[in-house]
């Protein structure tokens, strides 16, 4: 399952997506919005993507994993405005040991934050910023990214 | 010839989604990169995508490409 | 929440009671009964446990990941008869960052499965035998064992 | 003094989910093991818990305590 989408993401539709008798493990990894990052504080982020790409990035990186932990996988992300405590991402990975369970959901979500064209900009009590990478640009109007 | 350049992230709430490039016919990246820093369509760990994959400076932009700019992302 | 159960394991009530809106990541690995080990099938398996002991190791390495991770932690296993496919164990963990919630499940299930006193009991087509680590005794009635 | 020792696993199918151990008072661990050991109660790899949390040899055992043999477990 590889989606993008505006609706909350269910983990648990997510892990039985990839249910089978031939797994002996699945991880899910669960991203949320935090409402503190160092000490800035958020009401509510607006992910937005580059949408085809970003699709055709987590197919890609999807791939990867399947083929190189003989696992099956799903990436789902999600876009538009969400708030702390909601799940922004899940990757997760069914294989038939656990250690290659483990490393395929960490190079999924790893993969996913350095390569697929997401950008999350943050609301807080007085400013907004949209991150890109590890740094953050503060932009004057309270106007989404990309709407 | 003109490609229209989409925008991402901090370049889209400056500048829009989408601007017309002008490049000489057979540009590579590498050569569009030089054009978007001069104009300030550039933020520093950019990257440039061809037809929705990332493309090294070799990479020669033809016509009908999808071009974009794709700045550090921050999903997950 | 660190439980044995004779019912079956919901994941998504697990990841639930982790939530909140200071954890960036949660991490849950869920172990499933598989059809096949090797060249074995397997058509259904018994866990038994030393429960007051289980228990006790289950919340002694919970209060171990918690504290070296600043995780909140989830240790959940079942017990009585499972078939392929049913999930035999879940460990969770919510962290501010993901490296830790990775860290922090991985720790939970590697050290359950090195430390914590249940047993698996695995039922084929003609033989049963009982896990004691990699090795396998077999048992000669079908009697579960400690049933 | 008699020890009642819980069994599990492969040594519970064999030979029941207890079974009482003559001990001199203050016996350690240890020679808790090497009893069990000469009786054929022990597999490789056990481990003995006493009052539900494993035992180094050097433990001391009680008349009061709960022993049990821990053979490797296999969880999860």
């Amino acid at each position: 399952m590889i989606r993008l989408q505006p609706d909350p993401i269910d983990p648990e539709l997510i892990r039985r997506s990839l249910e089978g008798t031939d797994a002996g493990g699945v991880a899910v990894f669960c991203g949320e919005v935090r409402a503190v990052t160092g000490e800035v504080r958020t009401e509510r982020v607006v992910y937005t993507a580059y949408e085809p790409m970003a699709l055709a990035e987590m197919e890609r990186l999807a791939k990867q994993a399947a083929e190189r932990w003989n696992a099956r996988v799903a990436v789902v992300h999600r876009l538009g405005e969400l708030l702390p405590g909601d799940i922004a991402v899940v990757t997760a990975a069914a294989c038939a040991h656990r250690a290659e369970a483990f490393a395929a959901c960490r190079f999924l979500i790893e993969r996913l934050k350095a390569d697929v064209p997401i950008w999350k900009q943050e609301f807080g009590p007085d400013r907004s910023v949209i991150r890109e990478g590890e740094r953050t640009v503060e932009v004057e109007s309270a106007d989404e990214v990309g709407e | 010839m003109t490609v229209p350049v989409l925008l991402f992230a901090s370049l889209r709430s400056k500048h829009g989604d989408c601007v017309p490039v002008e490049l000489p016919a057979g540009a590579t990246v590498g050569a569009l990169k030089s054009v978007l820093r001069s104009q300030g369509l550039w933020v520093d760990g950019a990257r440039v995508a061809v037809n929705r994959a990332f493309a090294t400076d070799e990479h020669t932009i033809e016509q009908r490409d999808e071009v974009a700019v794709i700045p550090p992302v921050s999903g997950g």
